[in-house]
């Protein structure tokens, strides 16, 4: 694979790692997140490593992305419903 | 742990002044403490510390010294606090301390030489030695524990501890540093004047006796000093016996006044001579009267110094050896001055009964006594009681008249020191004042609870570790 | 005073500046390798013959150091236990929200392809790049997108939280049996072929020995542990959605 | 073209723990861990690569790549994202307490 | 074969316990209790087999080059022999607080169980990191299992601190696997000789850091008070009794094997880390009013010493390391269980509120006192006779400051327990008698916690007093010589 490629890819990595620690809202955050998973994928087939690939796409692209997708809607909603909750347990 | 030296020159006055105090300590608990509960603790509690004390004297290697040395340190300390549990805090701690240099002191002389046993220490491990010892001997900026501890313990334990507690200091020393050694015999004699100086001044019994045992064994660290341990040796065993008949009769006071303020007991022994009776003839052997024990041996610590010491040294012990007759005279002479009737009659405190005080109290005076009329004793424990030399003479007298112009100036300039002399080092450990307030709120910060902060200090560490690693 | 927080981030910036120099040249300092040396040379060389695994990788994984796959997978297995241990007192409300319906019959229809192919990765595992852990994390992927689709309650009538259970502890009891089959055969824990496990003909599905059983076993086992960790989290999710909507059904 | 992938890997490791320090918001700090946690695996990757490598899958069609790296990576790799997960679940619960994720107010435990 | 059951016995009985609750619903306590007694005796079984004989088991059957070695020498077994004792009974106080109820608790129990087995074994610088994993995870867990905010936000800092840590020795073992290609511990120790120095720097840099941080030393102590102190009492126990003890064998067995040739500046950064701990911990637990956290800050002090004696690098120190943990876990844990028990009794934890207990519960608060006199060193206790070992080690390799480290932290530890102490003796408020309060809630006494709090004590004195004779002096010094010599660790491994 051209070296220009692998530049780009890894330039690519870098901006995406800055945007997801710079950036203020959560959400794009974690889609950044899920982006720089599948640079990392691309960057793990080009560097011959098909099974980590694959595995980098699924989980941290995959899973990961959907915990915290639940984990912030969670957090954000506005726990209106939490009285309800808190006397029920 | 070999009893062979058991009895060695060194060991046999100390146990000779054990045994004695021990007996005396006993009997005399089952009069001063009322509660059956406390009585029993307090034989328990005497047990233990002359199990700590047999062990002490008889231990081969510095290790088991420790050993016995704070188990005798932990009897004492619980001793204390069933009547004063914060000065028994500071006794405890001070202890601890002291324990804690000597060990590492011996970490390093196992580490030099290869074995534990006990003898001289090598060169570079003997500061821990003489801090260590020095906080058990009260050296003057390491004694704030002493006032507190001897001046609020109960009578038969504050007995003990200047009788024996002190001593085992005392005893490290002369073991620890068996050839003549000069830092000693100035911390000595600093130690003897200032001990001597402090005790003027406070309105307590006690407080004064304690000073007073700081004097005595400034004495004893200028004898170890100057190279004689037999001679400390030797005082040790009369101090001890001095210096217990004083404490328990303080009690005796104590107990049948209610007070040991000198100013309140006022022409006290006119209206019950008995009570003071002890602690007089006690005062009068500790004061140092040419003929008493007391005074040959302190001739003999200052004969010890040899040429070789600076001319102040002589001079100051010698002061100290007068100051003594005066501080001594400071607490008893009121008792006998002309009551102006202010405090009514003496309020009889109900003890245990007090044919128990008054036998051990009489033990103890018959000992000072035989060690005073008989010299032979002293000889056994290889003192010259020759009196002192003509030219030292007229140096004698110029001391006494220094130490009772000292006396005088003192007692006039300051008449209204409040009760307890000078300000002593006030720990308390409770988190509303002092200085564990101040440190409480200092450290307040040391753990933000920040998590981000958390990782900050771990990468400084990181950083850190990069660099030296 | 707003200086604070400045200073803090200037000087934390500058802390992993130094660092990261401090990393580099400890990696820039070694010799660049051109060759594989070590251990790897052998796997390289005889993985084929000692495991019969086409793909070295899953020989490694799975037989090597197949201990080291049993400590990974009952990672998994910790933190499935812990989050459902910390989500498990919520009372559990089956809700049914969902996408549209368009959504719905695409998915529909797409679910059992993905369920497929998950199971392909599983059993071709040491023929093909895959194996027990990506197999397994596909499957979860499936059941999130279940959940997302048709809410939460249908998937837990498909799957409900029982069997995942179940197929999670049964594959990691099936991993830990294989293992003492080797040691009982006295070769070792989980030994493979000199435990006397079936080479089976190079390439074909049935073949290199226990390899495949320890990928169906960690593909159980993270497949349903993972689905387990997001139905635990995202059921108190639909709670929420239903309750604006009209109520929650009780 | 290794010591590029080294590189990129430690300016990734360094802005990921830069996040978690710099960031007063929870899900920054597990978002850091995340990025550290990638950061890592692209260096044992790379570390494994042979410049013309073929995969480590067995008719090589040339000189193959080493595989040990890859077995450790996928083991990070899920190891990771299990403590991705639990920390999140941690959130969650602590959120319902705190009411926030602002690293300034979940301070309870102090001194 | 006996080392490799050590370690799946109990994660077999951990994947056990779901399918027996699908069975039913609370399990039996009889149940959980035999499962806990075969993974001891496994791990009992493996302690004996590496004391007598040094024992090393290949996994797969795979030469040490090629597959994962599990390894069992004198200082391994000596730790299971710690974490047996501590972990039983950490498990006996659960069982009788919880009975079988909370079943996902055994479950993650047994899990740690495993996995610290699996530290103390491993021979592979991988798989400790996997098993430190596990490890960390379950007690993440175990920290926030009383579901209280404390709890919950103490495991997640715990987890944050941890999970950093666990990728820095990661990041350890991908330098050392980039510079050698090698994975086993014993064969590393002999490849870093040829490691160039910027590398070696980062490897021991980063592998003590992260180690450091998972024992909770001084600089990165910040989990260990939060995570201690709102637990509930047999995870705490557990935790500061038996867990550190396992980061603090990892730190020996990675620091003896890797940096005692090739970098000798870790071991003096391991005793600056030691004294560093000793006087914060000392220091911190003076100002706490809470009794669980002054507990847990000299548990900090405490590792302070065994990071003191371990940084000496010499046969003496590793011994006084190996014996001054023990004695730790001992104290430690009857400490954790009495405070736990007094404080769950009277509801508080403020130490100027827990007071009247002499008459109350004496036992307990004589227990207590035992103890406490055994943690702060007064003599007839074993704490005196593994302090003595560690000042000896520490003048032996010529260090003075961290000796008067630790006499100082005699001191100041005298000074707060005698607080607490005071405290528990002085008469409380509850002597009027209350009608009210104490007729009622009759709470069932806990024999057994009873009984661990008096045996350990008890074994405290005995120890002390053992601890003169020559014959266990020369058990623990040979712990330490197997510690310092890693040719035998490495012939071991190698069969050379």
């Amino acid at each position: 694979m051209s070296l220009a490629f692998m530049v780009f890819l890894y330039l690519f990595l870098i901006a995406t790692a800055l945007v997801i620690s710079a950036i203020g809202d959560i959400l794009s955050a974690v889609i950044t997140l899920s982006v720089f998973g599948i640079l990392l994928a691309t960057a793990f087939a080009i560097l011959q490593a098909p099974d980590v690939a694959l595995t980098q796409a699924v989980i941290n692209s995959g899973i990961v992305t959907a915990l915290f997708l639940v984990a912030f809607s969670q957090t954000e909603r506005p726990p209106c419903y939490d009285k309800e909750e808190e006397k029920e347990e | 742990m070999s009893l062979s030296n058991l009895f060695d020159g060194i060991n046999a006055p100390f146990l000779a002044a054990g045994l004695v105090l021990y007996i005396s300590a006993v009997i005399s608990g089952e009069w001063y403490f009322k509660a059956p509960g406390e009585r029993v603790r307090f034989r328990v509690l005497v047990a233990a510390a002359s199990a700590g004390s047999i062990g002490i004297l008889s231990s081969g290697n510095w290790l088991l010294f420790v050993f016995f040395l704070e188990i005798l340190t932990l009897s004492l300390w619980s001793m204390i606090s069933m009547k004063e549990p914060r000065a028994a805090l500071v006794y405890l701690l001070s202890q601890l301390a002291a324990a804690g240099l000597i060990l590492v002191g011996t970490a390093g002389v196992y580490a030099h030489t290869g074995s534990l046993a006990i003898g001289p220490v090598p060169e570079p491990w003997r500061v821990f030695f003489m801090a260590g010892f020095g906080i058990k001997a009260a050296f003057p900026l390491l004694h704030f524990w002493l006032p507190e501890a001897h001046g609020k313990a109960p009578s038969p334990a504050s007995a003990l501890l200047s009788g024996f507690a002190v001593k085992t200091g005392i005893l490290g020393l002369i073991r620890a540093f068996p050839e003549p050694f000069a830092p000693l015999v100035l911390i000595g004699t600093v130690m003897a004047f200032f001990g001597a100086f402090m005790a003027v001044f406070p309105r307590d019994i006690k407080r004064v006796l304690a000073y007073s045992t700081m004097s005595h064994l400034g004495f004893m660290t200028a004898a170890v000093g100057a190279g004689s341990g037999e001679i400390a040796a030797a005082y040790a065993f009369s101090h001890a016996m001095i210096k217990g008949n004083l404490f328990i009769s303080a009690g005796i006071v104590e107990k049948t006044f209610g007070t040991r303020d000198i100013f309140a007991l006022r022409g006290s022994g006119r209206l019950h001579f008995a009570a003071v009776a002890a602690l007089t003839a006690g005062a009068f052997f500790a004061a140092g009267l040419p003929g008493t024990a007391s005074y040959l041996l302190k001739n003999s610590v200052i004969s010890s110094l040899g040429h070789t010491a600076p001319w102040w040294q002589p001079f100051m012990l010698t002061a100290a050896g007068m100051m003594a007759a005066g501080y001594l005279l400071n607490i008893t002479a009121p008792l006998f001055f002309r009551d102006n009737s202010k405090n009514g009659t003496p309020k009889h405190e109900e003890g245990g009964n007090i044919i128990f005080a008054v036998l051990s109290v009489t033990i103890l005076l018959l000992v000072i006594a035989a060690d005073s009329f008989f010299p032979s004793i002293l000889h056994a424990f290889r003192v010259d009681t020759g009196f002192t030399p003509a030219s030292d003479k007229l140096e004698a007298f110029i001391a006494s008249a220094a130490a009772g112009l000292i006396i005088l100036l003192a007692r006039l300039r300051l008449k209204g020191i409040p009760e307890q002399g000078l300000p002593d080092i006030k720990i308390c450990l409770s988190m509303d004042e002092g200085p564990l307030y101040a440190f409480n709120r200092v450290s307040g910060c040391c753990h933000p609870g920040r998590l981000n902060t958390f990782v900050f200090v771990a990468l400084v560490f990181l950083v850190l570790l990069m660099l030296t690693l | 005073m707003n200086i604070r927080p400045f200073l803090f981030r200037i000087t934390a910036l500058f802390l992993c500046a130094f660092l990261g120099v401090m990393l580099f040249r400890g990696i820039a300092a070694m010799p660049p390798k051109e060759s594989v040396t070590g251990p790897a040379a052998h796997y390289l060389e005889r993985a084929s013959r000692e495991t019969g695994a086409r793909n070295v990788v899953g020989a490694i994984l799975f037989d090597y150091r197949a201990f080291d796959t049993l400590g990974e997978s009952t990672v998994i297995f910790t933190a499935v236990c812990g989050i459902s241990m910390l989500f498990s007192r919520r009372k559990f409300h089956r809700s049914s929200s969902g996408l549209s319906f368009i959504a719905k019959r695409g998915i529909g229809i797409m679910a059992p392809f993905l369920i497929m192919y998950a199971t392909v990765i599983i059993l071709f595992g040491h023929i093909s790049p895959g194996g027990g852990f990506q197999g397994g994390t596909i499957f979860a992927t499936v059941t999130v997108l279940l959940c997302v689709v048709f809410g939460s309650s249908f998937e837990s009538s498909y799957f409900p939280p029982k069997t995942k259970e179940s197929l999670e502890s049964g594959g990691a009891l099936l991993f830990c049996g294989i293992g003492l089959v080797g040691l009982a055969a006295g070769t070792g824990f989980l030994s493979n072929l000199s435990a006397g496990f079936p080479a089976g003909r190079e390439g074909s599905l049935l073949s290199a020995g226990t390899i495949p059983l320890l990928n169906i076993a960690v593909g159980m086992k993270v497949g349903a542990g993972l689905s387990a960790i997001f139905y635990s989290m995202i059921k108190m999710l639909d709670t929420t959605n239903d309750y604006r909507e009209g109520g929650p059904i009780r | 073209m290794i010591t590029l992938s080294y590189v990129t890997s430690v300016i990734i490791f360094c802005i990921g723990l830069y996040t978690i320090m710099a960031r007063r918001n929870l899900f920054k700090t597990v978002l850091g861990l995340a990025l550290m946690e990638s950061a890592i695996l692209l260096i044992i990757v790379s570390s494994g690569y042979i410049p013309g490598g073929v995969p480590p899958i067995e008719p090589f069609m040339g000189p193959a790549v080493n595989p040990l790296p890859h077995a450790f990576t996928l083991t990070a790799i899920v190891i990771g994202a299990s403590d991705i997960a639990l920390a999140l679940a941690f959130i969650i619960k602590l959120q319902r307490h705190y009411r926030s994720v602002d690293l300034d107010r979940i301070r309870g435990l102090r001194g | 074969m006996t080392l490799v059951l050590a370690i799946v016995v109990p994660l077999v009985a951990a994947f056990l316990i779901p399918v027996f609750h699908l069975a039913r619903k609370t399990l039996p306590v009889s149940l959980i209790g035999i499962m806990g007694l075969i993974s001891l005796s496994a791990s009992m079984a493996a302690a004996y087999a590496g004391w007598f004989s040094p024992e090393v088991s290949l996994l797969g059957g795979w030469a040490p080059e090629i597959g994962i070695v599990l390894v069992a020498d004198r200082l391994s077994s000596a730790f299971l022999l710690i974490t047996g004792i501590g972990s039983g009974a950490a498990l006996a106080c659960a069982l009788e607080k919880f009975g079988g109820g909370p079943w996902r608790f055994y479950a993650i129990f047994f899990l740690l169980l495993g996995s610290m087995n699996g530290i103390l074994l491993t021979g592979d610088l991988f798989n400790l990191f996997v098993f430190y994993e596990i490890f960390s995870v379950a007690a993440y867990l175990l920290v926030a299992f009383s579901m209280s905010w404390q709890a919950l936000e103490a495991g997640l800092k715990y987890l944050v601190l941890g999970t950093i840590g666990a990728l820095f020795i990661l990041l350890g073992t991908a330098f050392t696997f980039m510079a050698t290609g090698i994975l086993n511990m014993a064969l590393l120790s002999e490849a870093l000789v040829s490691v160039p120095r910027e590398t070696l720097t980062a490897i021991s840099a980063c592998l003590v850091l992260g180690l450091t941080i998972k024992t909770g030393a001084f600089p990165v102590h910040f989990w260990l008070p939060d995570a201690h102190s709102s637990a509930q009492t047999a995870v705490s126990a557990l935790l500061s009794g038996v867990l550190v003890k396992v980061s603090i064998y990892a730190l020996m067995r990675v620091c003896f094997l890797f940096f005692l040739e090739t970098n000798g500046t870790v071991f003096l950064a391991i005793t600056v880390i030691g004294s560093l701990s000793a006087l914060g911990g000392h220091l911190m637990a003076l100002r706490q009013d809470d009794i669980k956290r002054l507990l847990a800050y000299s548990t900090v002090a405490q590792i302070g010493y065994i990071l003191i004696g371990v940084g000496c690098a010499s046969a003496a120190g590793a011994a006084a390391a190996v014996f001054h943990s023990f004695n730790h876990m001992l104290m430690k844990m009857g400490l954790f269980i009495a405070a736990g028990n007094v404080s769950d009794e009277k509801g508080t934890r403020e130490i100027c509120k827990l007071t009247g207990l002499w008459k109350e519960k004496p036992f307990w608060v004589l227990g207590f006192t035992v103890l406490s006199a055994a943690i702060v060193g007064i003599p007839p206790l074993n704490g005196f006779m593994s302090k003595w070992f560690i000042i000896l080690s520490s003048a032996g390799a010529g260090t003075v400051i961290p000796a008067l480290v630790i006499a100082a932290g005699t001191v100041i530890s005298a000074a707060y327990y005698l607080r607490v102490l005071s405290a528990f003796v002085s008469p409380g408020e509850s002597d009027q008698e209350d009608p009210f309060k104490s007729s009622p809630r009759k709470v069932r006494s806990k024999i057994v916690s009873l009984t661990i709090v008096g045996s350990f004590a008890m074994f405290c004195l005995a120890l002390g007093i053992m601890a003169f004779s020559p014959f266990s002096r020369e058990y623990f010094s040979s712990i330490g010589r197997t510690a310092v010599d890693v040719g035998a660790y490495v012939g071991l491994v190698t069969g050379r």
